[in-house]
């Protein structure tokens, strides 16, 4: 009996499991705590919160240690979790002049009012490898770190709350108005309780962008930025803060501030429109958890993208685009097709098997002739 | 049996900033059943353009054209809704134009026999008797089957006159049709013309040819000159009027 | 915010399951969840073959590896059923096998083989070979819900063809595979028109099972977690595969074959090449009805249903 | 004798794109000479457009591009939906017949999607300029009439063919082309494919927009006279939209003259050709002839 069936016996599955977990273990290095990669690999952890979907810092870095560093299952384990939560509530609608800032920035003025605030990026910086790192002293950069808040204490705090540059824009007539009758007429829809139907409401749409892989969104952003599209993106302003959340407080309604969540914000000006008919810029809107930049740039890139009334390009066609952004749906289809797929397979080699050996196959005896009238 | 009263044209040319050409001054007179009217007048008072507002290719810009139909009731040439006049057209009317125009790509034969075809004649039925006119006018047989495109302004002439009257017409209109015709050609269409009178077919013609209208009219109108007094209307004593 | 970890708590190697679990309410899904599948379940029970849009959770098993079934099953087991989950007919393939173990560790209900047994049934591309019974409940694993994504990508158009039961260019492209190929080349997925109204895509299931989902007494229900559509063949709901009055449909062929492990000459074959002798094998794409019928001797085993080729 | 009703009517037929403001009637069309109104932008791509189409009659529409004259057509085979306007269809029995739910005189743009797209296959037949809108490229041209077919209920691929392969060679393509795409044929061949699709169903009205437009001279010959005799033979009510005055001249009786979206002379076809009377047409006809 020469044949083995290709079948995974609960015990094969089983021992897979716990290879996995000696992998992640990996040598005899000190193991990982979710609060060293939260506070040190904290731009992974908002990416998983991000994607994961659920703003929870501790339940990430857990998920990015459990996934061993893949982005991709981490923020799958936090969204399978949040599964498990019931919803008791939706926070009140917050107005972004209010987040506390730690970054701002705008690409499309010298001067803003508030000033451009640089924060902490990597973007001035040589991406030069840091050998330093290899041997670092924790003591030296706790050290150095302290010396570097000390000084600053001494400048002035930054304001409370900075103006919106894209408010002066407005103010001015420069900028295409939000459509309020439409947004009024549709409640903000809950995309993980309701599927989308298409044309997608905008809330729905901005959720599922939120929601979104980086790397896919920023894929499609960019295939519209470098020619597959047509929208030439200003940086009106990007923020990095902390903004807080509000809760309408049962007894009396009034709103309660419960806690606040770092989100990164990228408000892009975008070409000239004229729907309304005076000619006037169009504005595209990203918002996503946590410090990531990159995300909500590209976000707000496809979200004037979609805005086209007819879609010339995949990122402007809002159906693709909000599909195809889900990196825990795209990266399941694309992995399920490891599972075993016999039967299909034989189905389909029936009817190749079939094809070729009929009278009437290709490049044999060619289609049905409609003088024959045999069919 | 067709009474045109007091018939004006003007042409109104805006690409020539509204600068108006008189087309022809005031007509007026009246064709009785089963007779032919001539119109006569040095070139330029306008007779083709009087047959052209009778087929309606022109708008008369004033006057009335009253023509009694074969359902038997008169109607206003000028006013009628262009769906019953292009019925008119197919049912009862005939017209040979000056200007040898043929149906590119068509043949001889299927260029004559397509009236009978609109009628419903079967298409052998319909061909047959394509070829039987042509060959009496004159046209070979070798050209039955050819594009007349390609023919002499003769032979253009009488393939268009054949299609004109190869189911008779109540009333036909012709612009010259012999301008290009040898003796002997003018001759047979005359005979034809003239049995097509006396099956009751009534005609107004422009013709070139002094003896034609000696031969086949009852009356002739003389075109005003432009901007002159009304023509005038000659009924030739040797017509048989009805 | 996090759940209470259990302080210092060794790694649990035994039983494959993160720790942590005691926390999850039976069959993992909130009742909220439930009761909305549930709702969602019943709208497409009164609309046979039409697609139902759900908010689809995530689940701790990957997109595209069942999401859609294990929410049927959750929203639907209670204590007392007894649960079968096959994935190319096999109750041991590894997609069968991880679900099965999970449903079974959230809920802690009874798991079987074996068909008759089973009041619901979980299944990756196969119908059971055993007829099914009023009662019994078949949930499918559905990649792709819509059937008419074989010829037109957008959901905004398809929505619009089933709406006005435009289906003409389902059909032609069944003509032009006929013209092209001088038969029709789809295999599994085969488009069925349930009631003679709704186009429906029967999940990747053979053409041999297509006939069975004809007036079967049990009830059927079809579910897609990524595509995020719920759709359902209340029981004995006519089903007819597409098909021209001069070409009929038609379903794998095994003439001549046999399974060389039980000896069936009526059930859905896997073929197999020997490693050695570079030959052709055949055996029982249903493990468990192939397991019955060796038991029993081979020929007086139970009989897959009859109208089977 | 009284005429039969005619077959089509239309009445006040209106398409804008764009929001539309109060001004909009005012500020475009034939008189503005514009069909974008200078306030709110939007364009009244047709306006209030009337006209009837007689039984075997054949209708020109002519005019420059952006006269109005394709969204007329497009309008009358629900490509579009009309900002205002009235649409109906005076049937015979047999025409009807598949039709159950059609009330006489309806006003068809009222109907619902999916007794549009029946009426629209059982009822129209188009031809497009460009093949891509009334062809599908990367399906057989026996596919592409078989669509049509399918759509109306055939269920017999042996009939489809064979009804397939008469059409095709009445349009003079080469039946032995059948199971070939389109997207290998000339584009004369094309617009042939497309006239027997258009025809598959025996329509009571064709629409033909712009057939020869693109296409060689003598490629534009072959398909007018295919045209023409079909049009003897069938007497299938047409209307011709073109901005070529020859083919008004060879395929029609009588035509519309359109111009920023408005209709600014009708008339017989040989008076629109050699006495025009608005003075946009008499720039037309001069500027061709």
């Amino acid at each position: 009996m020469g044949y083995v069936a290709v079948r995974g016996g609960e015990e094969a599955i089983g021992n897979a499991e716990k290879l996995l977990r000696a992998a992640r273990a990996g040598g005899d290095s000190e193991l990982l705590s979710p609060r060293q990669i939260r506070e040190q690999l904290h731009l992974a952890v908002d990416r998983v919160m991000g994607e994961g979907s659920l703003y929870a810092p501790d339940l990430a870095a857990l998920a990015f240690k459990q996934a061993a560093g893949d982005s991709f299952e981490a923020a799958f384990i936090l969204r399978s979790y949040r599964t498990t939560l019931p919803r008791i509530g939706y926070a009140a609608p917050a107005a972004t002049e209010r987040m506390r800032v730690i970054r701002r920035i705008s690409a499309a003025f010298k001067e803003v009012p508030g000033g451009q605030i640089l924060g902490p990026t990597a973007d001035y910086t040589l991406r030069l490898l840091d050998f330093d790192l290899a041997q670092e002293s924790a003591e030296a950069t706790r050290r150095a770190i302290r010396e570097f808040f000390q000084a600053a204490e001494t400048l002035e705090p930054l304001p409370e709350r900075f103006p919106k540059v894209v408010a002066l824009l407005r103010r001015e007539g420069l900028l295409v108005e939000r459509r309020k009758a439409a947004a009024a007429a549709s409640p903000v829809v809950d995309v993980t309780r309701e599927a989308l139907s298409f044309p997608a409401p905008r809330s729905a749409q901005l959720q599922t962008l939120a929601r979104g892989e980086t790397g896919g969104l920023l894929a499609l952003a960019y295939s519209n930025m470098r020619g597959y599209g047509s929208v030439h993106p200003v940086i009106g302003e990007l923020r990095v803060g902390y903004l807080p959340v509000e809760v309408s407080h049962p007894p009396d309604g009034g709103l309660r501030r419960i806690g606040e969540i770092k989100v990164t914000e990228a408000e892009v000006i975008a070409r000239l429109g004229r729907e309304d008919g005076e000619p006037r810029f169009t504005l595209g809107y990203g918002l996503c958890f946590g410090h990531n930049e990159t995300k909500a740039i590209a976000m707000a890139v496809l979200d004037r993208a979609m805005s086209a009334s007819e879609p010339e390009a995949p990122s402007e066609d809002q159906e693709f685009v909000l599909t195809h952004v889900d990196g825990i749906e795209s990266m399941g289809f694309c992995n399920h097709y490891k599972l075993p797929h016999y039967v299909t397979f034989q189905s389909d080699l029936d009817r190749l098997r079939r094809i070729r050996s009929s009278p009437s196959g290709p490049g044999e005896a060619g289609p049905p002739d409609p003088k024959a009238g045999g069919a | 049996m067709l009474t045109v009263e007091k018939l004006e044209k003007q042409f109104v040319s805006h690409v020539l900033n509204g600068k108006e050409i008189l087309g022809f001054s005031p007509v007026s007179f009246s064709v009785p059943q089963a007779t032919a009217l001539g119109l006569s007048g040095p070139s330029g008072t306008g007779k083709s353009s009087v047959l052209k507002c009778i087929y309606r290719t022109y708008v008369a810009s004033a006057g009335t054209i009253r023509y009694h139909s074969g359902a038997g009731d008169w109607v206003d040439l000028t006013l009628l809704p262009e769906n019953e006049l292009l019925r008119l057209r197919r049912a009862e009317m005939g017209y040979v134009a000056q200007f040898l125009s043929v149906l590119p790509r068509v043949s001889a034969v299927d260029t004559v026999a397509e009236p009978l075809l609109a009628d419903g004649v079967p298409r052998e039925e319909a061909r047959d008797r394509a070829r039987r006119l042509l060959a009496r006018l004159g046209i070979e047989r070798s050209l039955h089957d050819a594009y007349p495109a390609t023919f002499s302004g003769g032979e253009k002439q009488r393939v268009n006159l054949a299609r004109a009257v190869i189911r008779p017409p109540r009333l036909l209109l012709l612009d010259e049709p012999t301008a290009s015709l040898d003796p002997g050609s003018l001759q047979v269409v005359l005979d034809l013309l003239l049995e097509l009178k006396a099956a009751g077919t009534t005609l107004v013609a422009i013709f070139h040819d002094r003896s034609i209208m000696d031969r086949l009219m009852d009356a002739v109108y003389r075109m005003p000159e432009k901007g002159g007094e009304t023509g005038q209307l000659a009924t030739r004593t040797s017509s048989h009027e009805t | 915010m996090s759940r209470p970890a259990r302080a210092g708590a060794p790694a649990d190697w035994r039983d494959g399951l993160p720790p942590g679990r005691d926390g999850y309410s039976f069959a993992f899904l909130d009742a909220g969840a439930k009761r909305e599948i549930r709702r969602r379940i019943l709208k497409a029970v009164a609309i046979p073959g039409c697609q139902v849009p759900f908010g689809s959770r995530e689940m701790p098993i990957a997109r595209g590896w069942g999401t859609g079934g294990l929410q049927l099953t959750l929203a639907l087991i209670g204590p007392e059923d007894v649960l079968k989950v096959i994935d190319q007919g096999a109750d041991d393939s590894v997609n069968a096998v991880s679900i099965r173990r999970f449903v079974q560790r959230v809920t802690g209900v009874r798991t079987t083989t074996d068909t008759p047994a089973a009041t619901l049934i979980q299944t990756r591309h196969r119908i059971p070979e055993e007829p099914l019974r009023p009662h019994q409940i078949l949930v499918f694993q559905v990649p792709i819900p819509e059937p008419l994504r074989l010829v037109e990508p957008s959901e905004k158009e398809t929505r619009r063809m089933h709406a006005e039961a435009d289906y003409s260019r389902m059909w032609l492209y069944l003509y032009e595979d006929i013209v092209t190929y001088g038969e029709i080349t789809i295999g599994a997925r085969y488009p069925v028109l349930v009631n003679r109204r709704h186009l429906m895509d029967p999940s990747p299931i053979p053409r041999w099972d297509v006939e069975r989902l004809d007036r079967n007494p049990a009830l059927m229900l079809f579910c897609a977690g990524r595509e995020k559509r719920i759709y359902a063949l209340p029981p004995h709901t006519l089903v007819e595969p597409l098909q021209f009055e001069d070409v009929p449909f038609r379903v794998e062929s095994f003439a001549g074959r046999r399974c060389r492990r039980c000896g069936s000459a009526r059930s859905f074959l896997d073929e197999a090449i020997d490693e050695a002798t570079g030959r052709r094998s055949y055996a029982c794409s249903d493990a468990a009805f192939c397991e019955k019928v060796r038991k029993a001797g081979g020929r007086t085993a139970p009989e897959p249903e009859e109208g089977g080729p | 004798m009284t005429l039969p009703p005619p077959i089509v009517q239309v009445r006040g037929l209106t398409r804008r794109f764009g929001t539309g403001c109060p001004a909009c009637p005012e500020l475009t069309g034939p008189a503005a000479e514009t069909n974008q109104c200078p306030r709110c932008r939007s364009v009244t791509a047709c306006r209030e457009v009337s006209f009837e189409l007689h039984s075997g009659e054949v209708l020109g529409i002519v005019g420059e591009s952006g006269s109005g004259k394709s969204t007329v057509v497009r309008l009358l085979h629900f490509d579009l939906a009309p900002t205002a306007g009235e649409y109906r269809l005076n049937l015979n029995g047999a025409a009807a017949a598949g039709l159950p739910w059609l009330e006489p005189g309806q006003n068809l743009f009222e109907l619902g999607p999916h007794q549009r797209r029946q009426l629209r296959n059982r009822l129209m037949g188009i031809v497009y300029q460009n093949p891509l809108l009334g062809l599908r490229l990367k399906v057989t041209a026996g596919g592409n009439i078989a669509e049509r077919l399918l759509m109306a209920g055939w269920r017999r691929v042996e009939r489809m063919r064979e009804r397939a392969a008469d059409l095709l060679a009445r349009t003079e393509v080469p039946v032995e082309r059948m199971d070939e795409l389109p997207r290998h044929f000339s584009g004369g061949m094309q617009q042939r494919v497309q006239i027997a699709k258009a025809l598959s169903t025996d329509p009571a009205v064709l629409l033909l927009d712009e057939v020869t437009t693109g296409l060689d001279v003598s490629v534009q010959a072959r398909v007018l006279d295919l045209i023409r005799s079909l049009q003897r033979e069938l007497q299938i009510a047409t209307i011709v939209v073109s901005h070529d005055l020859g083919v008004i001249r060879m395929l029609t009786t009588r035509t519309l003259v359109m111009r920023y979206g408005g209709i600014v002379e009708q008339g017989l076809s040989d008076q629109i050709l050699e006495d025009p009377q608005h003075p946009y047409t008499q720039l037309l006809v001069n500027s061709t002839l």
